[in-house]
């Protein structure tokens, strides 16, 4: 499996074909189907990552030592973010998810979509996803 | 008629490029754009003349003191109040309907009292309300409207009891356009000696308002929304009601004589301008106010009505999209969703062709809960929008289904 | 130090000409003249950037959204604030003082409740704090000053009781600019458990303020003061009781979910900013923070404090004038009577001087009292004032004896 | 006895050889000598026109078909403005003093003294002589 800095680099090589916004949006839409899906009973008001305007529910169970997060959003760029951060975050060691810098964010140009002034939820998303790192860290860690 | 592309080069941010598109401009029902003679005026009043008013006895101080009274008189020949003294400054609409909420509900609401809202507004319109019934344990009574967004005005004597006390209305729906029957409102509401106030944050700037032939108690707006600056809006009301309430803030220029033993208040307006106004905020506002005179508020209703038929009549062209709000009077505001897309995806497309539009609740959540809904993409248009601009709109809606259907 | 020249330049008003003489501007204390980068800022968003904060999707506003937050975040820095959140923008002193009174108030006073003020503060904090007690019915307890214009701070521990709720304090007097020993008043307001308010309406713009240092519990200050817009100013307050105290007013922005039935409130710092929020105002008065920062807080305090003791001297030296306050720490507000002359006379005629000074009560009717007197003509300089303007105002005052006396 | 319009003339003349505003101060000061006293039994919070920095006393009296106003105040560029207007006002019919139209005063440059923005109290006085003159009309004239 690549590590995170590599899968971080394929997504950034993958997004600099796209010359121009419409490309890169089309894109997220196709990924967006890639997102694995959350199981329904998931997508309850306590998994809930509030936006001011889209949903985003995010669950992570611990599985041989790695974080596996599903996830969903009733919007659809959104849902194509989340499966980026999914693909660069999902089956890590808490470690490595705690530690890692999502540089990719800003080198494909989506850092707007994450910044707090958005109505997306996205930023919530990522301290959630860390968080739930460095609870199994602590849960299940050796340090 | 006026020639739009004159009127466009007044708005130099309407040249803008976004995102590598030029920026279309659909998001005036948040904030409109300002004319540069709006800018010139505050340049010039920082540079040249800025000066504490409050009667100073120095040039400046008194110079900027006439221009402030002069602008209260614009204001007040703007709303044709009879009195200039009825016209308060205050940092906007939200500002002004707290002020009456709060002066209004200590000198009149007790427990049990009622207040008559409608289902159609603005949050601006109903949270005051509520901070005050929870303070005077009153109640909250709700005209509703029907799914085209038309109040239901023939409920409103239904609703109104003896413990009722004031009404609060939108004159036009931020989210639905409705223009709403205000003056029959009104005159409901006196028929049974309740004071009336409407909210014009969206009317204003749009149709020619005179508080004495509508008869309203009480009226509340923005600088902001009416081609002027931030932090400054106005607040009409009647004298008989205005000398009644007592204060709502307290400091400088309200009082007459201080001391910590007992606190006498100035007369009107001043009683409500408590310290340091937005004075060349309100001096702005005035500037902003006579150039909406200058190319003459029907006129602007006529073009913007013009825009509404041919926004109306496009929309539908285009298919799949559901508008929400069909009112028989209204504003070019398009509240809309494409249908199967969300509206914060749609509104990311259009800002990358350069079309900025608002989404969400627009602070009209229980418009929201009537359609059942989350949110809304919403296209408000003024009068330096066009044809054109509606065109490129439909043009955004194509691509959006293109991308997402 | 810095060069005055130099500093002159970035303030055109400052180069007008007043009755045909050059403007002397001493009214500093009333507002504050505004450099030019505080103008192109303001002209620069109104033109080309303008949009309605409030997490917008479309570039405009997402560009206005973080350029407000930058804004919160200067402000936060200058005070040394150990939470953004816990900067609140306001209308003004005032607005800052009525929303702490209010919110506060409705949360933590009761009847017999009590509230210490000194005798020295300015109405903005005095009829908040009365309208609050009549509601309330609460009390007001006053520190008094001695006639060298000093709070006789150790008399603060006789005038707390249990009853005591809340001590809010002047930090510089707008009128005997005398600066008051904030940290001791607040640790001994915080040896009983009280939280402490100060009003810095006349220090922010003149000393280095750190509230973690101070610990102070609420700060309250003006944009127009600080060479800011007017219509926009600061709050703050310790997390522990914004989180505690109830909004102040309602409206967009401040609420999370609103329902006729149940609103619940957004979290610090929206909750306490209700409405369209002077957006601009907070970006343009964050570039005067920028700007005194970069002539830099201590260099403005060492060269006003030279002003300060070549004014009094002067003063002195011209005879026949009386000057009320002579505390040992204090910033160069000059507050005086020409004896046996009007200070209206003294005021009308410095101004076909050119000389803008304020003459009255500096709404502060309290020091008067203590005087004993009408009121006073009050020259308040900044850092952008001189020497020579010093000596020009000794002319004046020659000039007054020779008509008057 | 001169008309109105003869001592408002008069006035204009005396005060067109000032070339600055230090003599036009100069002389109102020492027409402040001038100021018929008003009785002290008269300078009570009743007789007071409130400015907001100076105060301004006024009485009328009716003689003969004519108001006859004295005055005072704490302020002397006010003191010296209210002998003017005295000059003018006293000693006329009410029918007069309600009609008159007091051009001197933009003529002679104190306008701004009056205007509303002012601190001294002035505007408030001539509304005040004329509320005499119009009350003494009502009691006393053949209208
Ligand atoms: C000490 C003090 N507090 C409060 C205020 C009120 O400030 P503002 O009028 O800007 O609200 C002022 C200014 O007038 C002041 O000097
Ligand atoms: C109908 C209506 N009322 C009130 C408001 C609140 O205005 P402001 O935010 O300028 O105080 C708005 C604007 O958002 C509005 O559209």
């Amino acid at each position: 499996m690549s590590t995170i800095k590599e899968v971080q680099e394929d997504i950034i090589n993958e997004f600099e074909v796209f010359e121009d916004w419409m490309d890169r949006y089309n894109y997220l839409i196709e990924l967006s189907n890639d997102l694995p899906q959350i199981d329904t009973k998931f997508k309850t008001n306590e998994y809930i990552i509030k936006g001011c305007q889209s949903k985003v529910w995010l669950n992570a169970d611990y599985d041989d030592g790695k974080v596996v997060y599903t996830a969903d959003s009733d919007a659809i760029i959104t849902k194509g973010i989340i499966s980026l951060l999914i693909r660069v975050l999902s089956n890590r060691s808490p470690k490595e998810i705690k530690e890692t810098d999502l540089h990719f964010i800003d080198a494909i140009g989506l850092r707007e979509n994450l910044s707090p002034t958005r109505a997306n939820g996205l930023l919530a998303m990522i301290k959630q996803m860390k968080l739930y790192a460095i609870a199994y860290d602590v849960k299940f860690g050796n340090n | 008629m006026f020639d739009i592309q004159k009127v466009r080069e007044d708005f130099p941010v309407l040249r803008q490029i976004i995102n590598k598109k030029p920026l279309v401009y659909l998001d005036n029902g948040a904030t409109t754009q300002k004319p540069r003679c709006v800018t010139d005026v505050i340049t010039d009043y920082y540079l040249r003349k800025n000066s504490s008013i409050h009667r100073g006895v120095h040039f400046l101080s008194s110079q900027a003191t006439v221009e402030y009274e002069k602008a209260r008189e614009t204001v007040s020949q703007f709303i044709n109040a009879k009195n200039k003294h009825e016209v308060i400054f205050t940092s906007g609409t939200t500002g002004s309907l707290n002020m009456l909420a709060f002066s209004f509900g200590e000198k009149y609401i007790k427990e049990g009292d009622e207040i008559i809202l409608s289902e159609m507004e603005h949050h601006a319109n109903i949270v005051p309300w509520q901070l005050l019934c929870e303070r005077k344990k009153a109640k909250l009574k709700v005209l509703p409207f029907n799914d085209d967004g038309e109040l239901l005005v023939d409920q409103l004597e239904y609703l109104i009891t003896e413990k009722t006390k004031i009404i609060s209305v939108i004159h036009i729906s931020n989210v639905l356009g409705t223009i709403n029957p205000i003056k029959k409102i009104i005159e409901i509401g006196h028929s049974h000696g309740i004071p009336v106030c409407i909210d014009t944050a969206q009317s204003i700037q749009h149709v020619p308002i005179d508080v004495q032939k509508l008869d309203c108690d009480f009226l509340a707006f923005s600088g902001h929304k009416l081609y002027g600056p931030t932090g400054i809006g106005g607040f009409y009301g009647k004298e008989k009601w205005l000398e009644e309430m007592p204060p709502y803030q307290g400091g400088g220029d309200m009082v007459d004589e201080v001391s910590f033993e007992k606190t006498t208040f100035n007369q009107l307006p001043f009683k409500f301008e408590a310290g340091t106004t937005n004075y060349i905020g309100a001096i702005a506002m005035a500037e902003g106010i006579n150039y909406i005179q200058g190319i003459g508020l029907s006129n602007i209703a006529d073009y913007e009505h013009e825009l509404l038929e041919y926004g109306a009549a496009k929309l539908k062209e285009v298919g799949g999209v559901k508008i929400f709000g069909n009112a028989f009077a209204r504003t070019p505001i398009f509240s809309f969703h494409i249908e199967n897309v969300h509206p914060l995806d749609t509104g990311m497309i259009f800002d990358k062709m350069g079309i900025a539009v608002r989404t969400g609740t627009h602070c009209a959540q229980p418009i929201m809960q009537h359609y059942g809904v989350d949110g809304m993409v919403r296209a408000s248009l003024s009068f330096y929008n066009t044809k054109e601009e509606i065109d490129y709109l439909c043009t955004g809606i194509e691509q959006v289904k293109r991308m997402f259907l």
